[in-house]
């Protein structure tokens, strides 16, 4: 531990871990993975959406339950965690939307879909939180950003939540398409699971190797985010120091 | 509560009356995107189920709730300019009014100018594109929950900005993803009120429902927005 | 079939990820060279 | 609550021991030492960028405390509930017009005399008195000068009838008809029972009525100087 890092013993260990898993999960996603007999070899591609998914919504929620826990404890540390989450999430969730428009593009021939409520509700996610993080970079002052996205944090996943069933039943008083996305996406992955339990198991693979890499960058981010606070406190202490050496300057050239 | 929200709501009427900024700006601009509208949308025929129906008919209640989305956007940022411009903000801040009333009021008097607009741009619109009018109740459910929806979930998110430098273009980003299950709702019950498909009412009524749900987050979390910025 | 669409999302999935650990990492090494040790409390 | 006791001890108006506030994490105020008991008039001074405004807005309760304290009429400005309460009997004169520019001078005296519980009457007389009468009444804010907007101001300023008067630069941009209006109005306050601070730049005019005048530098106090003027005279008459 020569030069001052973000990194610790817990998060070196973790991402160690993760390599290993990475590693791990190149050769089953890849290779030990057989291709699949309607989806072929973009099967492959369901290894980082599903994985993806599960961090993203997992980071949105913890962005909820920080922004509570601010409102109700007032704890910056909550606060923080919520924005860091928030970042991981939006992240994760860039992953998520292309691998899954690849992944369309090769199963239903179209890179968006306008039928599916997934998807769109998805994207507005996607927008609600990268209003969250603009919220975030506001001239504002610490305190009113801190409230502020809180309670933009705690409605974000009630808009989402809500978009979905809007989507749902808008779409359902259409008449049904010959291939109803949604059975087919379920279908399949009922179906991946049917036909070969390779398949679950890579996913779950996947699955625990994105955990680990969402919960790695989380705590940086979040440690970032911290000592951005601190320096914050720092430079304000400074600037006081400055302000009071004017002062005294002031009133030295006045005598 | 309620004679500041009045107190509020009747000083913004006030100021648009006397500055039209909505009447005068907003609404032709408003009536300009319908006429384009009609004239880059096709009027081709599409069969949906039984009917046949051209496409502009067909897609009337999503256009006139896409041009009404924006106006009200405008209106919104125009409530909350109002206030910035001379400290105002400051002003209310030590007037000691009651933070649920002053978003009740705001929310109002965003109700009211975007009611009347909608009643002339919609006139315009569904006369200019030809649809037939099914149900006149239904239709004036949805355009009274549609605007009380937009109104106060509006509002909220406009106060979420207020204060910071780069608010006319940050509230749209916040606001349109709140928007888009209330554009969903409006269209369908638009829809099903000008061409008679069921489920019109249901669809009202979810939008009721969810602006009284943001009437209420607006009178709780006002409080919270309206402190120091 | 479906080998350069899988290519190109594990390519920019890797590549997104990389991008941005390595921006935090050294984010992270930056603000914590500036900040006192008695300051860096990470609290994990 | 702590700040209960302490609103009871009526000599002690504003009490600030180190108080640091921030703008934009600019520490606008580096640690002001003041206090002064009710019924004094406050002259601030001090160069442009020395805090005046920012010392001024604290007092008003539109700041939260950074550090240090704060305290006025008990009411200790580093907590948002106190804070509101603070706004309620302090009255701010600021640069910005308070008004609304689409508004008559008479909506707006209306409007902001409700809003704040203020006296209408009391507006009304006073805008007689500075000269804007039933003909400027109707006409939009907008189109006022800069002086006649600041006598609009004054007058919904003075209808609130504040305890605690705080006001940024009152004589500036008035005639001098209405800078005499503005100290006669400071005086009248003082006897009213009001504690007054004020900043201004035109030093012979404070002088004469402030009972103390403090001068900022840097965000500090930098001298502080208490002197007979004619509140003396005030007080002896009644």
């Amino acid at each position: 531990m020569a030069k001052p890092s973000t990194s610790s013993k817990f998060t070196i260990t973790l991402g160690l871990l993760f390599l290993a898993w990475l590693t791990g999960m190149l050769f089953l996603a890849l290779i030990y993975s057989p291709a699949h007999p309607e989806q072929q070899e973009s099967v492959r591609l369901m290894y980082i959406h599903l994985p993806s998914i599960a961090v993203a919504y997992t980071a949105f929620f913890l962005t909820f339950i920080g922004s509570v826990l601010y409102l109700a404890k007032k704890s910056i540390f909550w606060d923080l965690v919520a924005a860091s989450a928030a970042e991981i999430g939006v992240l994760f969730c860039t992953v998520l939307l292309f691998s899954g428009m690849l992944w369309g593009k090769k199963t239903w021939g179209i890179y968006w879909d306008w039928e599916d409520p997934q998807l769109l509700s998805t994207a507005v996610m996607y927008v609600v939180y990268i209003g969250y993080l603009g919220l975030r970079r506001m001239d504002l002052t610490a305190e009113a950003i801190s409230l502020r996205s809180a309670i933009v944090g705690i409605l974000g996943i009630g808009t989402v939540i809500v978009v979905h069933y809007a989507v749902k039943w808008w779409r359902s008083g259409h008449q049904d398409r010959t291939i109803d996305p949604e059975k087919l996406a379920t279908g399949t992955t009922e179906g991946i699971f049917q036909i070969n339990d390779r398949y679950l198991f890579t996913t779950v693979w996947a699955i625990a190797t994105f955990m680990a890499l969402g919960l790695w960058l989380l705590v940086h981010r979040f440690r970032v985010a911290w000592l951005e606070r601190q320096l914050a406190e720092i430079d304000v202490e400074e600037a006081i120091e400055l302000r009071r050496q004017e002062s005294a300057a002031y009133i030295g050239s006045e005598r | 509560m309620f004679r500041d929200a009045w107190l509020i709501a009747k000083k913004d009427i006030r100021i648009e009356l006397s500055s039209k900024v909505i009447f005068a700006q907003v609404l032709p601009f408003s009536l300009l995107f319908v006429v384009l509208a009609g004239m880059v949308v096709t009027t081709d025929f599409v069969t949906k189920g039984a009917e046949s129906r051209n496409v502009l008919e067909q897609v009337a209640p999503a256009v006139f709730w896409i041009i009404a989305t924006f106006a009200a956007i405008m209106a919104l940022g125009r409530s909350q300019a109002v206030e910035s411009s001379n400290g105002n903000l400051d002003a209310l801040r030590m007037a000691g009014l009651d933070p649920a009333g002053i978003f009740l009021g705001k929310a109002a008097a965003v109700f009211i100018q975007l009611l009347a607009l909608e009643l002339i741009v919609g006139f315009a619109a569904f006369t200019l594109y030809g649809v037939p009018l099914a149900s006149v109740g239904l239709l004036a459910a949805t355009v009274l929950a549609t605007t009380l929806a937009v109104a106060s979930s509006g509002m909220v998110y406009a106060a979420v900005a207020a204060g910071t430098t780069t608010r006319e273009t940050f509230v749209p980003l916040l606001i349109l993803p709140v928007l888009l299950p209330v554009l969903l709702a409006a269209t369908r019950a638009t829809e099903s009120a000008l061409f008679g498909v069921s489920g019109g009412w249901n669809w009202s009524a979810a939008l009721f429902l969810f602006s009284l749900l943001y009437v209420g987050i607006g009178m709780l979390t006002f409080d919270v927005l309206m402190e120091e910025s | 079939m479906g080998w350069d669409f899988v290519i190109i999302g594990y390519v920019l999935a890797g590549l997104l990820f990389l991008t941005y650990s390595v921006t935090l990492l050294r984010k992270g090494r930056a603000l914590a060279a500036r900040v006192p040790e008695d300051k860096r409390t990470f609290l994990d | 609550m702590s700040s209960q006791d302490s609103t009871n001890d009526k000599t002690d108006v504003v009490e600030l021991q180190n108080a640091v506030a921030l703008i934009n994490r600019f520490p606008a105020l580096s640690g002001v030492d003041l206090r002064f008991e009710a019924g004094e008039i406050c002259h601030l001074c001090g160069p442009n960028g020395a805090g005046k405004t920012t010392l001024l807005r604290l007092l008003a309760g539109l700041l939260p405390l950074h550090s240090g304290s704060a305290t006025v009429f008990g009411y200790d400005t580093s907590s948002r509930f106190d804070r509101r309460h603070l706004r309620r009997v302090a009255g701010l004169l600021a640069h910005e017009s308070f008004l609304y520019d689409e508004l008559s001078v008479e909506e707006n005296l209306q409007f902001w005399a409700k809003a704040h519980r203020g006296d209408y009457r009391t507006g009304r007389n006073i805008l007689k008195s500075v000269g804007i009468g039933s003909r400027l009444a109707s006409v939009p804010v907008r189109g006022l000068s800069a002086g006649q907007k600041r006598k609009v101001s004054l007058a919904i300023f003075v209808c609130r009838r504040p305890r605690l008067w705080l006001l940024d630069e009152p004589h500036a941009s008035l005639d001098e008809k209405g800078r005499d209006f503005v100290d006669k109005l400071l005086l009248r306050a003082v006897e009213f029972g009001s504690t007054v601070v004020f900043a201004s730049h035109n030093h012979e005019r404070s002088s004469a009525i402030a009972t103390k005048t403090i001068s900022l530098v840097g965000g500090q106090v930098h001298e502080e100087a208490e002197q007979e003027t004619a509140i003396k005279e005030v007080k002896d008459v009644s």
